[in-house]
Parts: C-alpha cells; sequence; structure tokens
C-alpha cells in the first residue's frame, strides 16, 4: 500500500493525480474464508481489521449488502465520548475513544478526530445529582470528566443561554478529550487497511441464508453465492433481526428510526460538542461550518430510514432555546438510520444460540463512538470463541438474568 | 362559602379573533358503559341527553360530551355539580361506573370571531372542515392535551387548568392581528 | 457589463425604486426586483466566493438552484447568512453582504488555495495532516475551519416570530406554472379539495417567460384566467410564496410560505410552516437546467441560458453586453434570439451537436446570429469576469480554434426535472435516454398509508415539456426536447482542462475530482459524492449531481442507471430553523404546568426547580440568604414551629370498581384490597422488571374506591400504565380510573404547630383521637371543603389538605395569615428532601434510578409475599435481581462530619479486568442535616444492612476518598415520636 | 408522519395524537414461569422487515388502547383493531394476506 502523506500528495499533484491507488480492492469471494463478517459498516470493518492486526486472522471476508459504510457510520452526527455510567460501558467506550486518538496515525488515513470536548448540560437539580454520579464513576473508571458551572459552561460555548426562563443551565459533564471524527473516514480508513492486510471486501453482496451443521455455522448462502467460513460475525445494527433471523435465533431488539439534520455551513461559531438531554437535542459544529443536529427516535419499528417529521421539530425547538442564534440559520438536509434497539439499550457482542456465529449490535443511538472499541472486542470474541474481558458484560444471557447495563440514568438522549 | 376562582381569572386576549378565558365551569367525569340503561335515564332526569359517538348534546344550561366509549363529560354550572354528583350516584348505583368531580381540573377557553377557525387550525391536527356539527373534537393544542367544539359562532376549547397559561398563550400568538391566514 | 435594460421586465414597477446596500455599497432597484436581478442591474456579477478555493462567485441562475450567490442578509437580530440572492425579493432598505473572504470580496486572501488547488484534490485532507498528533486539534483543524463555513453566525436572538398552520386537502399540487395549473382546475372542477403551492411569488413557471402559448392563448392570458378561475373556486386554496419543502410518510407535507421576508418588521409572522395532510400528492415542480461541463465554466459570467432569459424577461437585466451561447439543445437558442430581440449582441451560439435545424435554431438563423455546431468551448478567459471564450471541435480534445471575446457565457446542458418531492419517501427514478435524465418512474411511486400511489408528477417534473402534451395530459415522446448528452467538453479533453471543469461550484468540485475518486475506488455513487462533497452544498447539487453523476459513470465504464442517484432528503431549499420550531419560544417553548399557588411562590421569591413539566419552589430565600441558608431555615423552622409545602403537583388517581381491590393488588407490591375505608397506607409500584417505578399513599375512600397518590412527575405516567394494564391485560376487570391531580390543590402542614393551626382555623375534628395517623377526612377547614390526610413525610406532626384547585390560592393564603402566630413558614422541595432524609425515607428518583428493587432498599415489608402475583413478583426472582450480594440500602455518616458528594461510590480494593476501581456501593442522597447539624446520607452498599458499625470509603471526583460509616438510615426520631403525635 | 383510525372513536388521527406501544399480542408470563419463558415476554421481539402487529394508544384523544397491522418496510397500514383481541381479526389476515401473497402470516 503507498502511503498518504504530504509528501505522497505533492507528488502526486505533479502529474495530476494519476498515480493514486484503489483504497481497497474489490474482489470476487473466495470459495471460503476463516472468517465471514457480514456488515461493512463501521463495526464489522473494524472487527475485521483487529481479527488481522491483534490476531493474526487475515484469510477474512467483509460481506455488505449495499457500499461499504453507507449505514448508520455514515448518517451519525460523530460524538465520540465515554463519559458513561456504568462499568461496562465506560471500558468499552473509553477502549474506542482511546483507539480514535491514534486511529489516523494507526490506519494511515486521516480520520479527523477532534478532540475538541463534550458537554453534557444539566438544566435540572435532578440531571446535576445524576452527572455527578457520573464524575465519580468515571473517576473511578480512568475516565478523564469534571463537573463543571454554569459560568465555565458559557466561557466554552459563548452562543449557549445559560440563563433560559425555562431552563437555566445548572453545570454540565465536561469530557475534554472527547469530540468528533470525519464518519466516513473512518469506514474508509479500516476498509483500506483491511483490504491492504489481504482481506477481501464484498460490496453488493447480499446474505440470504446462513447454513450451519450439527448446530456450528458453516457458511453463507449469498447474491453472489455460498461462501464456507469456519467462523460468522453478524454486524448488520438495524437488520440483526433479519439475519439473526436466518441464523435461527431471535433477538432483544427492535429496529427504529432516528433521526439527524444539518443546518446550512456557518463560519466557526462552536467549539465543542453540546448535549441537552432535559430539552433532547445535541449540537456540534462540523469542520465544514454546518451545524450537525440530533434529537431522540421515534417509538415504532421503522426500516424506511425516514422518520417522523415531528421529532425534527421537537429537537429545533429545544436547540432554539439552547441557541437561540440558530434560528436564522438554515436546515439544509435531514436524514434517517435504522438503530437496533435493545432491551437495556446497550449492545451485544455475544456468542449466539449457533456455534461460531457470533453477534455484534444492538448500539441503538450510540455506535459510532463505539466503533474501534467494538471492533476490539468483537475480534478477540471471535478470534478466541470466548468474550474478553470488554465484551464480557455485553452477552445476551444478560437479558434472562436481568443483568441489565443501564445507562438511562446517565443518559436520557443515549447519543 | 368562598368564590371558586377560574385558572386565569377570565383573561381575554383581542386579535384578528377573539380569546376568552371562562369560567369557573362544573365539569364532571363519568365512565360508564354507554349501554347502561340506567345511564340515559339518569342523564335525562339531570337535565342532560346522551350524546353519540364523538359528539356534544347539549341541554338547557349543561351539555354532556363523548370523551371515549366509556367515558363521558358533563359541562354544567359550577353550583349544579354537588347535586349532580348525588343523583348520579342515585341514579347510577347499582351500575359499574365512576364519576369525578374535574370542574377545577379544567380551564375553559371561547375562541370568537369569523376566523376563529383559523386560530385552531395552527394549533391543532384536525381538519376543522370535515368536523360535524356537534362533534367534540379531543386532540392536542400545540404541545398540549385539548378538546373542542364548535358553539355559538366560535370554538369552545377545555384544556386542562395547570396548563390554562401555556394554552392562553399559544391562542394569543395564533391569533395575533396580522397573522391571519 | 451588465445592465438594466431601456425596456420590458415584465415582474418590475419601474416606477417604485427600492434602495439597497451591497457591501455597505448604496445601489437602486426596483419593486418586483430580486436582489439578484436587483445586483446585475447594478453590474455586481461577483457576489461571493467558493468555499474551498476562494474562487470568485458570480450569479449563475435565477431561482432556488443557485449555488454561489449567497448573502449575509440583514444584520444584528435579522442577520440571516447563507440567504440565496435569486430567491430574495428585494425591499427598500435590504442590507446584504457578500461571504466567505477576508478582508475583501474583491480581495481575499483565501484565494491562495486557489493557487494551490493542483494540492488540494478531492479528498486530500483525508491523505495528509496525519503527522504529527496534536497538530489536527491544535493547527490544521483550526485553520480548515476558519476558511470552511460560508455565512457569518448569527450573534443575536432572532427578532422574529414563526408559527405553524395544519391543512387538509384531496389533492395537493406542489408548482404553480402551467402543469400545477392545469392540475388544480381539473382538480377544482372535479370538487376535491385543492391546495396549489408555488414557491415564488409569481404564478405560471418557465411558460410565461417564454412567450409559451397555451390553448391558443399567450401563456400569460392562460395563467390569468386559470388562476382568475381557481380563485372562484372554494374548494381550492392558492398559496404562493410557499415552497414545498418535504413529503412525508402518508400524505403528510411539509411547505414554507414565506410571509414577512420581503416586509421584514412589519409585524406578521417571518414565516408559516404548513403541515398538509393530502390524499395525493401532485408533483408539478419543473425541471432545472443543468450546467455544461468546460474549462472556466465557473468565471463570473458564466449563466444558466434559461436564467439568463429570465434576467431579460422578468427583470430587464441584460447579464452581459455580449453573450455567448454554448449548448448541446434547441431551447438555448430561445436565449439568444431574446437577448438579440433585446437589443443585445450574441457572437456566436456553440452548438455541440453535429446538427441543429429545429425551428428554434432556424429562428436564430434568421435573426443573423452565427451558429456553429459539432463545436463547443475549450475554456473561458477571465478571472472574476468572463473576457472570452476559446472554440474547440466538441469532438476534439481542446485544440483552439477560435478566441471570441464576451462578458457572458449563456449555457445549456439540458433539463432536470425536479424529483426532489418524487424521491422523498422512495418514490423509484427511470433514465430517459431520450431526455438524458432521471425522470419519475410512475410503475414505482412512493406509497401512502393505504399501499396506494402517493405521488405523481406532471409537466416538466415528469419529463413532460410541451404545453399543449400538459394540458392535454398525454406523455410526450420527447422527440421535441430530444438531446444528446454532453458531460463534458470537448469530448476528449486532456487532464488540464478536466481539472477546470466545475461541477459543484460551491464547493469547488471538479470533473477531475470525481475521476480521481471513481479511480481510487471510491465507486459507489455515495461514496463519490462524500469524498468529493459533490452535491453537498447549500443547493444540495440542483445543478452538479446529474453532471457528476455522469463523469462517474464514464470513469467507471457503467451506465447512468446503473451507478444510481444519491438519495433526496428534504428539505428541498433548505428552511429556516426558527420557521420549525413555531410558536415554541420564550414563555410558550414548553408548556408550563403551574399549580393554583404558582403566583403566590413566584411573588415571594421563590428559587424555582423544574420538576417535569411543573415547576416548584426549590426554597424561599430572603434577602441576604444563600439558597443552602434558606434550606436550613425551612428545615429547622418546619421542625421546629411550622411548615407550610404546595404539594399540589402529587398525582391523584381515582380508581373505582367491584375489581378495583384485585387490580390495586396486582399494581402495588403490596396489598391494597384489605385496606380500610378511612385508612391510608403507603404502597410501591414495580415495572414488570421488578425495579421500583413509583411510590406513594392510597387511601380506601369507600367499598370500591381507593386514591392513590403518585409522585409528582408520575402522575400521567402511572395513570398511563393503569390504563395499559386495564385496556389490554385485564380487559374483563370491572375497574375505572380518572385522574384527578389538577382537580385539587395540596397543602402539606407539617410540623409540631400544625394542629394548633388548623384547630385555630376550625370547622373540623383534627385531633389525634379524631384522626389518627395514616387515615384520613373529609370535612372543611375555615369554610373551605377539603379533605384531610394525616400522612407525613417529614417524620414531623402532619397534615395533607386537598381543597379543589379554584379555591388553592386563598386556602394557602389564609394558613399564610392564620399561620403566622404559630411560626408558619413556606418551604421548597430541598428541605422536602432533607427532611425526609433525615427520617430515612426514600425518595424515586434519588434513592431509585430504574435498576433498584424494593428489596434493595430495605422495603422487604412492602412487599407482599402472600399475593400470588403482581407486576414485577417474577422480574424479581430473576438471578441477578435475587442476589443476595446486591447493593442495599444503609444510612451513611462521615467520620468527620463533612457532607459526602453527591453521587459518590463507595471504594473496594483492587481493580476490574478492564482496570478500573472496584467498587462496593454508592451514595444515592447526601444533605447537611441542620438538625443534626452534620452531613447525612443514604446510600446502597454491598451487604450493607450486614455491615452496620463498618467504615466504608466513598470517593471524590478530584481522587481523594472520605471515610463514612454505615448506619441505621433513619437519623432522626427513631421511634416516630413526632408523626404519630 | 403516520396517521392511523383510532378503531374507538373513528378519528382517523395524526402520528401526533398518538403514543406508540411495540409489539402486540404479547403473552405475559408471571410468577411460575420459566426463565426462559419470561425473557421471551420481556425482550424477544419479532422485529419483522414487514407486517407488524403492534400497540399504540389514542393518548390525544379518546385515550384508548389500539392494535395495528403495520408495513414497517413500507409503512402501509393494513388495519386498526380493538387492543381487546387476543389474536388479529380473520379479515385482517386474509387482507394482508391478499395485499402481501408472500407473508408467512401471524404466528
Amino acid at each position: 500500500m503507498r502511503r498518504y502523506s504530504v509528501f505522497a500528495i505533492a507528488r502526486e499533484a505533479l502529474r495530476y493525480h494519476s498515480g493514486w491507488e484503489r483504497a481497497w480492492a474489490s474482489p470476487t469471494p473466495k470459495a471460503s474464508y476463516d472468517a465471514i463478517i457480514i456488515g461493512a459498516g463501521g463495526h464489522g470493518l473494524a472487527t475485521a481489521y483487529y481479527l488481522g492486526k491483534n490476531h493474526g486472522i487475515t484469510n477474512v471476508a467483509v460481506i455488505e449488502k449495499g457500499w461499504l459504510g453507507g449505514g448508520n457510520t455514515g448518517r451519525n452526527t460523530t460524538i465520540i465520548r465515554s463519559n458513561y455510567l456504568q462499568d461496562p460501558s465506560a471500558a468499552i467506550y473509553e477502549k474506542a475513544r482511546s483507539l480514535y486518538e491514534t486511529m489516523s496515525q494507526d490506519l494511515n488515513y486521516n480520520v479527523m478526530f477532534s478532540p475538541r470536548g463534550v458537554i453534557m448540560l444539566a438544566q435540572t437539580h435532578h440531571e446535576v445529582r445524576g452527572y455527578l454520579r457520573t464524575a465519580h464513576a468515571n473517576a473511578l473508571q480512568g475516565v478523564e470528566t469534571q463537573f463543571i458551572n454554569a459560568a465555565k459552561v458559557k466561557e466554552l460555548v459563548p452562543i449557549i443561554n445559560i440563563d433560559g426562563p425555562r431552563y437555566p443551565v445548572l453545570g454540565g459533564l465536561w469530557q475534554p478529550r472527547g469530540g468528533t471524527a470525519r464518519h466516513d473516514a473512518v469506514a474508509w480508513g479500516y476498509a483500506r487497511a483491511c483490504s491492504d492486510m489481504g482481506m477481501d471486501i464484498i460490496q453488493q453482496c447480499e446474505v440470504k441464508g446462513v447454513r450451519s451443521e450439527g448446530g456450528k455455522v458453516v457458511g453463507v448462502e449469498t447474491t453472489k453465492g455460498y461462501i464456507g467460513t469456519k467462523k460468522l460475525g453478524i454486524v448488520v445494527a438495524g437488520h440483526s433481526g433479519q439475519v439473526a433471523d436466518m441464523a435461527g435465533f431471535r433477538l432483544p431488539v427492535e429496529a427504529v428510526a432516528l433521526q439527524a439534520l444539518v443546518s446550512e455551513p456557518i463560519k466557526p461559531c462552536m467549539d465543542v460538542v453540546v448535549m441537552a438531554n432535559t430539552v433532547h437535542g445535541y449540537m456540534s459544529q462540523s469542520d465544514k461550518g454546518e451545524m450537525v443536529i440530533g434529537g431522540g427516535t421515534d417509538g415504532f419499528n421503522n426500516y424506511t430510514q425516514r422518520g417522523s417529521f415531528h421529532h425534527i421539530e421537537e429537537t429545533l425547538r429545544a436547540l432554539v432555546e439552547t441557541f437561540p442564534m440558530i434560528s436564522r440559520l438554515k436546515m439544509l438536509r435531514q436524514w434517517g438510520g435504522i438503530v437496533d434497539m435493545t432491551g437495556d439499550r446497550s449492545p451485544l457482542i455475544s456468542k449466539t444460540p449457533l456455534g461460531n456465529c457470533f453477534i455484534n449490535c444492538g448500539w441503538g443511538t450510540g455506535g459510532f463512538k463505539a466503533i474501534p472499541g467494538s471492533g476490539w472486542a468483537m475480534a478477540e470474541l471471535m478470534a478466541k470463541g470466548e468474550p474478553g474481558p470488554l465484551a464480557a458484560a455485553f452477552s445476551l444471557d444478560r437479558f434472562k438474568e436481568g443483568r441489565f447495563i443501564d445507562e438511562s440514568v446517565a443518559a436520557g438522549v443515549a447519543h | 362559602m368562598h368564590n371558586p376562582v377560574s385558572a386565569l381569572g377570565g383573561e381575554m386576549f383581542e386579535g384578528f379573533a377573539t380569546i376568552r378565558e371562562v369560567g369557573p365551569m362544573g365539569m364532571i367525569t363519568l365512565r360508564c358503559k354507554m349501554d347502561e340503561k340506567p345511564l340515559a335515564t339518569t342523564l335525562k332526569k339531570l337535565g342532560f341527553s346522551l350524546p353519540d359517538q364523538r359528539r356534544i348534546s347539549h341541554g338547557k344550561d349543561r351539555s354532556a360530551g363523548w370523551m371515549s366509549p366509556d367515558e363521558l363529560l358533563l359541562i354544567l354550572p359550577y353550583a349544579d355539580v354537588a347535586a349532580t354528583m348525588e343523583g348520579l350516584a342515585s341514579g347510577l348505583a347499582k351500575t359499574h361506573h365512576l364519576a369525578a368531580d374535574v370542574s377545577d381540573a379544567r380551564a375553559m377557553f371561547r375562541i370568537e370571531g369569523e376566523k376563529a377557525d383559523q386560530v385552531l387550525a395552527k394549533l391543532c391536527p384536525v381538519d376543522l372542515k370535515t368536523l360535524a356539527p356537534a362533534e367534540l373534537r379531543r386532540t392536542r393544542a400545540a404541545q398540549v392535551a385539548a378538546a373542542f367544539w364548535a358553539q355559538d359562532g366560535g370554538y369552545t376549547l377545555v384544556s386542562f387548568r395547570s396548563v390554562a397559561g401555556y394554552v392562553m398563550g399559544i391562542l394569543r400568538h395564533a391569533a395575533a392581528k396580522g397573522a391571519e391566514i | 457589463m451588465s445592465t438594466r435594460l431601456q425596456k420590458g421586465g415584465r415582474l418590475i414597477d419601474r416606477s417604485t425604486r427600492a434602495e439597497f446596500t451591497f457591501n455597505g455599497r448604496r445601489l437602486i432597484g426596483h419593486a418586483g426586483d430580486t436582489l439578484a436581478s436587483a445586483l446585475l442591474a447594478n453590474d455586481q456579477m461577483l457576489v461571493g466566493r467558493s468555499f474551498k478555493y476562494h474562487r470568485p462567485r458570480g450569479i449563475v441562475a435565477a431561482g432556488p438552484e443557485e449555488p454561489n450567490a449567497l448573502v449575509n442578509l440583514g444584520r444584528a437580530d435579522r442577520l440571516e447568512p447563507n440567504q440565496r440572492a435569486t430567491t430574495t425579493e428585494l425591499y427598500a432598505g435590504l442590507e446584504a453582504a457578500s461571504q466567505n473572504h477576508w478582508p475583501s470580496l474583491d480581495f481575499d486572501i483565501g484565494v491562495v488555495n486557489n493557487y494551490l488547488a493542483r494540492f488540494l484534490p478531492a479528498g486530500f485532507y483525508y491523505k495528509t495532516f496525519i503527522h504529527p498528533r496534536a497538530a489536527w486539534k491544535h493547527l490544521f483543524e483550526p485553520i480548515i475551519r476558519q476558511s470552511a463555513g460560508l455565512g457569518s453566525a448569527p450573534k443575536e436572538t432572532d427578532a422574529d416570530r414563526y408559527e405553524f398552520v395544519y391543512a387538509f386537502c384531496d389533492v395537493l399540487i406542489i408548482g404553480g406554472g402551467i402543469a400545477g395549473l392545469q392540475a388544480a382546475l381539473t382538480a377544482g372542477q372535479a370538487g376535491k379539495r385543492v391546495i396549489l403551492l408555488e414557491q415564488t411569488a409569481h404564478w405560471g413557471g418557465r411558460a410565461v417567460v417564454d412567450g409559451d402559448t397555451v390553448e391558443n392563448e399567450s401563456a400569460e392570458e392562460w395563467v390569468t384566467s386559470a388562476v382568475d378561475a381557481l380563485k372562484t373556486m372554494e374548494n381550492v386554496t392558492l398559496r404562493n410564496r410557499c415552497m414545498g419543502a418535504g413529503v412525508y410518510d402518508h400524505g403528510y407535507v411539509l411547505a414554507n410560505e414565506r410571509l414577512a421576508d420581503h416586509t421584514p418588521g412589519d409585524g406578521r409572522p417571518k414565516q408559516r410552516v404548513w403541515r398538509i395532510r393530502a390524499g395525493h400528492i401532485i408533483s408539478a415542480t419543473g425541471a432545472i437546467e443543468r450546467p455544461l461541463s468546460f474549462a472556466g465554466n465557473d468565471i463570473p459570467g458564466v449563466m444558466l441560458a434559461a436564467s439568463v432569459r429570465d434576467y431579460v424577461v422578468n427583470y430587464a437585466v441584460s447579464p452581459g453586453d455580449r453573450t455567448v451561447v454554448v449548448t448541446n439543445n434547441d431551447d438555448a437558442y430561445l436565449t439568444a434570439i431574446t437577448l438579440v430581440e433585446a437589443g443585445l449582441s450574441v457572437p456566436v451560439v456553440l452548438d455541440a451537436r453535429a446538427q441543429a435545424d429545429g425551428p428554434l435554431p432556424s429562428r436564430a438563423r434568421a435573426l443573423g446570429i452565427r451558429v456553429e455546431t459539432g463545436r463547443g468551448i475549450a475554456s473561458v478567459k477571465g478571472g472574476k469576469r468572463v473576457t472570452g471564450v476559446q472554440i474547440c471541435l466538441q469532438a476534439g480534445e481542446g485544440a483552439v480554434m477560435e478566441e471570441i471575446a464576451c462578458d457572458a457565457v449563456a449555457m445549456s446542458g439540458g433539463w432536470s426535472p425536479v424529483v426532489h418531492l418524487w424521491s422523498h419517501c422512495g418514490g423509484k427514478l427511470i433514465w430517459s435516454e431520450t431526455l438524458s435524465a432521471f425522470v419519475p418512474d410512475s410503475a414505482r411511486p412512493p406509497l401512502n398509508h393505504d399501499g396506494s400511489a402517493m405521488v405523481s408528477c406532471v409537466g416538466a417534473a415528469a419529463g413532460v415539456y410541451d404545453p399543449a402534451d400538459i394540458i392535454a395530459g398525454t406523455d410526450s415522446d420527447g422527440a421535441a426536447t430530444a438531446i444528446v448528452p454532453v458531460w463534458m467538453m470537448p469530448q476528449g479533453a486532456p487532464i488540464g482542462l478536466r481539472s477546470k471543469m466545475w461541477l459543484d461550484y460551491q464547493n469547488d468540485v471538479k470533473v477531475s475530482d470525481v475521476q480521481l475518486a471513481a479511480r481510487e475506488g471510491y465507486e459507489s455513487v455515495e461514496h463519490t459524492k462524500r469524498y468529493t462533497t459533490l452535491g453537498m452544498a447549500t443547493d444540495q447539487g440542483k445543478l452538479s449531481n446529474i453532471n457528476g453523476l455522469a463523469v462517474l459513470s464514464q470513469a467507471l465504464g457503467a451506465e447512468i442507471p446503473q451507478v444510481g442517484t444519491t438519495t433526496f432528503r428534504p428539505p428541498y431549499t433548505p428552511v429556516t430553523i426558527g420557521a420549525l420550531a413555531g410558536e415554541a419560544r420564550g414563555e410558550i417553548f414548553q408548556p408550563l404546568r403551574r399549580t393554583p399557588m404558582h403566583d403566590w411562590h413566584d411573588q415571594n421569591g421563590a428559587y424555582w426547580e423544574p420538576v417535569g413539566l411543573w415547576r416548584r419552589p426549590y426554597c424561599y430565600p430572603r434577602a441576604g440568604e444563600t439558597h443552602d441558608q434558606a434550606v436550613q431555615r425551612e428545615v429547622i423552622n418546619t421542625r421546629e414551629k411550622l411548615g407550610l409545602l404546595d404539594a399540589s403537583t402529587l398525582g391523584k388517581i381515582i380508581v373505582k370498581g367491584p375489581d378495583a381491590g384485585r387490580f390495586l393488588d396486582m399494581l402495588y407490591t403490596n396489598m391494597m384490597s384489605n385496606l380500610a375505608v378511612g385508612k391510608c397506607r403507603y404502597g410501591l409500584m414495580c415495572n414488570e422488571q421488578g425495579f421500583l417505578s413509583d411510590d406513594g399513599v392510597v387511601a380506601r375512600i369507600d367499598e370500591d374506591t381507593w386514591l392513590c397518590h403518585t409522585t409528582s412527575g408520575g402522575a400521567d405516567r402511572i395513570h398511563g400504565w393503569m390504563e395499559d394494564w386495564l385496556q389490554c391485560e385485564w380487559w374483563d376487570w370491572k375497574v375505572y380510573t380518572a385522574n384527578v391531580t389538577e382537580q385539587y390543590a395540596q397543602v402539606a402542614v407539617v410540623g409540631p404547630n400544625a394542629r394548633k393551626l388548623l384547630e385555630k382555623i376550625g370547622g373540623m375534628d383534627v385531633s389525634k383521637e379524631a384522626l389518627p395517623f395514616m387515615q384520613w377526612a373529609d370535612g372543611s377547614l375555615g369554610g373551605f371543603p377539603v379533605r384531610v390526610y394525616r400522612i407525613s413525610f417529614s417524620g414531623e406532626l402532619s397534615y395533607e389538605i386537598a381543597i379543589p384547585a379554584s379555591h388553592g390560592a386563598a386556602f394557602w393564603d389564609m394558613l399564610h395569615r392564620e399561620g403566622a402566630e404559630f411560626g408558619a413558614m413556606p418551604y421548597g422541595t430541598e428541605c422536602l428532601h432533607v427532611l425526609r432524609a433525615e427520617k430515612g425515607f426514600i425518595m424515586i428518583g434519588d434513592e431509585t434510578d430504574g435498576t433498584v428493587t424494593p428489596l434493595d432498599l430495605g422495603l422487604g415489608w412492602a412487599v407482599s409475599k402472600k399475593k400470588a402475583d403482581f407486576l414485577g413478583k417474577r422480574g424479581m426472582e430473576r438471578t441477578y435481581l435475587a442476589d443476595p450480594e446486591r447493593w442495599k440500602l444503609v444510612g451513611l455518616e462521615t467520620l468527620d462530619g463533612s457532607v459526602l458528594s453527591d453521587g459518590a461510590y463507595a471504594v473496594a480494593p483492587g481493580t476490574n479486568e478492564n482496570g478500573q476501581r472496584n467498587t462496593e456501593g454508592r451514595v444515592t442522597s447526601t444533605y447537611y442535616s441542620p438538625t443534626l447539624k452534620k452531613g447525612i446520607a443514604m446510600g446502597l452498599i454491598k451487604n450493607g444492612p450486614d455491615r452496620m458499625g463498618e467504615v466504608v470509603e466513598l470517593n471524590k471526583v478530584d481522587g481523594g476518598t472520605v471515610k463514612a460509616r454505615i448506619v441505621d438510615a433513619v437519623f432522626f426520631d427513631k421511634e416516630g415520636e413526632k408523626g404519630n403525635a | 408522519m403516520l396517521t392511523l383510525q383510532c378503531p374507538y372513536c373513528g378519528v382517523q388521527a395524526d402520528e401526533t395524537e398518538l403514543s406508540p406501544g411495540y409489539e402486540a399480542h404479547l403473552k405475559r408470563f408471571g410468577p411460575g414461569s420459566t426463565p426462559e419463558e419470561f425473557e421471551s415476554y420481556m425482550f424477544a421481539r419479532k422485529n419483522p422487515k414487514g407486517v407488524h402487529f403492534e400497540r399504540w394508544r389514542h393518548a390525544y384523544g379518546c385515550g384508548k388502547w389500539f392494535l395495528a397491522a403495520r408495513d414497517t418496510n413500507t409503512l402501509e397500514v393494513f388495519g386498526t383493531y380493538p387492543a381487546q383481541s387476543s389474536a388479529p381479526p380473520a379479515d385482517l389476515i386474509a387482507k394482508i394476506k391478499q395485499k402481501r401473497p408472500d407473508w408467512e402470516g401471524y404466528k
């Protein structure tokens, strides 16, 4: 693989960039692999990458129904944070966040991780207590956060209205090393690195069935024919239920629409990410200058990638109240994604009832921030057949036991 | 005995339509299956008539609104509530029902003027043109629950008492001069 | 230069002058002008700078597809960035300023990017700025952010107001051109309820500009009579200045009406958002002309051919004195003809096609216009303004045959139907080879709630351009409008030219960029879009998408339909965010629920705490008091004398019927059916998981009636929960419920003097004998009808008094008046919390967080072991919830008397597998107790109740720990003598 | 932006007048049920891409819960019916079968 650098660009500029190679190959599938991952989103590609990098397994195919990175990886609001309350969540999100810090160098692909800081606003006394609890938990989890007062919030976010008549800002939970990244680049960077390791990323290839023998998976039927595998990872977010159905088991998951929008680009006016749970909205400014805005999910099963507009209105009125200056900006584009919500709104990285078949799903509204940690933990699970410490708590059997990983106390808006 | 006060003390607003908070008004929530025989006779005895689905029936100084298949809203002079509650208790003594005085849990507004319908059209996801005469529509006014019906050339709207100030606020906003549709 | 013509201008009123400013320069336009036409009339072709390279940008279009002419409009509390000049109606006093440059539009430092353009191809930032790691955050990103962005960020709160309106119709028609008007006439005459929307201020669309003939009339006459006819129909609603922004499922359409954009400050709402529910939607949204890709096609003065016509015909503005027309279709000849007929010069029409013999080319030739077929533009000359074009063979590689001086270029690459609204909800497209455009595939429409087709397209939006076909409703065969696609000019352009052919003017995406993306494997159209940012600018690719797609498909060697389009997402053009927030601002941002005593609290200095949609007094600070001091005063006063609490927000639900007892036994963890009439009992409710969800006191009113109190935040939720079970599971049970929360004001009269006050007021017997603890009675107090509950959440002698809400304020006043001699003082929620914590009472939301069971809280006494079933019983039996090692409720007292931090965790030795410090519990409530003059806390500690007297360590956020002893959670009056007094 | 007809009051309600309630016809398992039964009642969901039976409450209307058959992939609504139904009505099943011949049927 030719490395990317400013020198490479200079060299190519002289010949009108005619010498750039393909970022990833477009192979036809082999008859069989050591491992197949269904889903070439961020989580699937990261799983493949760490299978190769951490476990030396490179005879891997990543099978994608559409185009790589085309699902929720490419349609989220790119927030990265790890200020979670519960230990298992904090562990995997903090692992992910720390991997994001070095991802550009690791992948030789600039994913534009921007550790600009994330504030979660406290606008009721109850929220203040909730975030103080998170701050105490984070202090023991090795997650750097602090509870800051309203004046400090205003200093970090001058455009915020901290004296709103309804929900004055009382403070906030500040994670200075949280931030954002360029979402597409994460998928592309992983894809390029996987391809470079000799893995096959097979796009436009839909899985139509899962074949098993003696309770163990042996391969998948696809629109490009049957492909054998020793291990199978299902990493398909909103469509997990469909693929699990092919593999013969049911998941504690519902697919619902989550919406987001961007404004037209304006000059820089906000340097950090702000999440306002009481009024349900969150906002950051992209490097292009767009205000990137997200809100809550619809409450009904939906596979259309379209949500109901009243949720957008609810989010916008909340944000106009919090950031009055956005009133005269314009909404440029709104869209939806299909997210898979589990019974406790925390993910699954788990063995399944089918042998050698593993599932990674249920990231709900917050999967982007987890991508590298999720891939790291899933790769370990697939390589060893048993979960490592990062994945252990996220098993399917927790629902039977009632062993929830419930973050709702810390994050009303679970993004 | 002290005088009851309505939520907003009769606040009024003149925009392209006139908004008035009215009351206090007597109101009783009556939960009962509509086909229970004693219901119609008891109501009749108390000056009400049983409304059809989604309708409000008007008597001399009182009305009965259909709220759901097993719920009526009786509207009557505030002073008559206690007697009517007693009448319901005795008339429906052997019938499974629940009657609750909700006079003080509600606020009532009148929206008047030629363009009164425009005020509601801005707040309620309801096709006013297809509303039947004497139709009582339960719905949403912006962010709160409301019920309304056409009456005396305008509309009467009922909301919860605690949000009366909010409802007045959205009605003012919708009826502001210059904001005619 | 561009200038105002002496004659013509169908939309302007020359008698009304409108003075406005651009970058501070005072200019004159006319009523009826757009900002763009007025700028052109003042020879202001240069209007901004592009996003990436900061290249000079001129007006290119005349409608919503404009990518370049974006201005900061207005100022201060009416500043609006990125306003399109082409759709901004001019008004006197308008202030506009160009964007994305420093220090000035004419001299922009950022243009250095242009000179470095070769080093900044598509996606360059993915390949560099990688090292050193810290540089991205501290150096590269800040520079990129400053360079990017377009308009200024407003700083002030919006001065304007907005509103919504709901509308319903059988047929919604979007687009007021010939096709839309005809559709409205047809539907209107058929008696349907019709709404017709037009985004501009004028009806008629293109036909009136182009002087078409419709049903043997001039288009202008036809449109006038059609609009007149529609206005007489009561079943038809016409709205102009109203843009159909988005089509959503089940016939829902969002439309944005600009009411006062052109009359700012006139008191009307600035905009109104229509929420329309339509039985069927007809998209008559026309078509948008495509640019041609030739080198230098972004230089100011290069415009769309039909837009040039718009300026001449509608506004009597000539974009240039000498305009070269370049085209691959007949339609652009009309521009040449229009210009010549207006007395302007057209040195040449360059037609990429080998032949051009249609009626319009013939007319052009007859006017003496030079027409060159098989030719194209090799390169446009000029910097901030076109100065000439170099002509080449379209079939060649760009060898210059001739150079012609001109100051404008009118280009036409054909037309793309506006299929946005068709596509928003999943309508599919097919590629028309004849039209070289995507058109709606009527066999695969978006579906309505009943599965029927939800949208249909008419007119140009469906690829039907001929008015005769539109009126007749026939599909045209397209022959008359057939074009030869020209995706690159010249066909064999070398890389040097391709890297100067702009596809996306705003985002600076060129033909070479798309080709690079394809070469690097970004083969999906979505990859290419995202890698190059093609079509991601404020025009969302209205001009660039199809051209980019064609370049991509050529680069991939695939057919255009195989490559497909990117997804069309709402809105059609950007919509003001304030408009989408509607009326919900300031006081009516959200409903504020007020108790009957709300105003009293406000007048008496309450510091508020939001509780759900209610607002409750947190405390009542007096002059010079901090909140903490106020709370301490309230606590001491209540413990020693008399406190009054507005408890009206507590939920009150009547449950009645022969099965009501049975029902409540299912709902609560403890027994309620055996509660005696006249008595009260504290009860707990769990969800099916077995986690505690609400608590409160239940009173048995009569044989088949119970009154259930819920938490303040829980009233609606619990009422809904009850109805859910009654309607969906136990529908044969005879139980009715009614939520009467708001019917009653409720006042807690608390403290040693509580009885004295009530006895003074008089009206009923409130003695210990007549009304013992945990009983209730109806009666009157001071002439008010009341229901009095002897219940206590403070450990003090306490009466909770319910009174009809309409008497609430008067009753509250009376208590204060009559209670003054007993030391009556109001207290707020924080005092309430301290009082209950001193007594070890749990608080839903503090001791519980959705993961805590009643057993965790030592409330096993309230969990029936006799009942076969109740909601949550099975859930609690699961292994994890039944684990004896769970954290359980205890009291915590710091060894040094200090107050523990809210949310502190009890640390245990060692770390877990993920390197996190082990924990063995956490603080759930912590306060300074003014009564005990030390810190008190409650917490959940592993095996806590078995570890009384042990010392645990609670962490601090800054790293240290505080030692605290495990104690009984009841800190005060352990025997409960005060409450029973 | 869905619209569903409330079978109790007949109103063709706007989505904003309704509260959603996810999968319908779940069988409640209480005390005495196996861990698997209880888990399936609480968590296992059909979550189909296609025909779905689900709960809605006419929250800003008559307050009644009702059930709907809806396609989660096209959002087409086949019909609504009262919550006091342990299985979808036969005529609704037939209607869905007719519109979706490949549908595996109510299970």
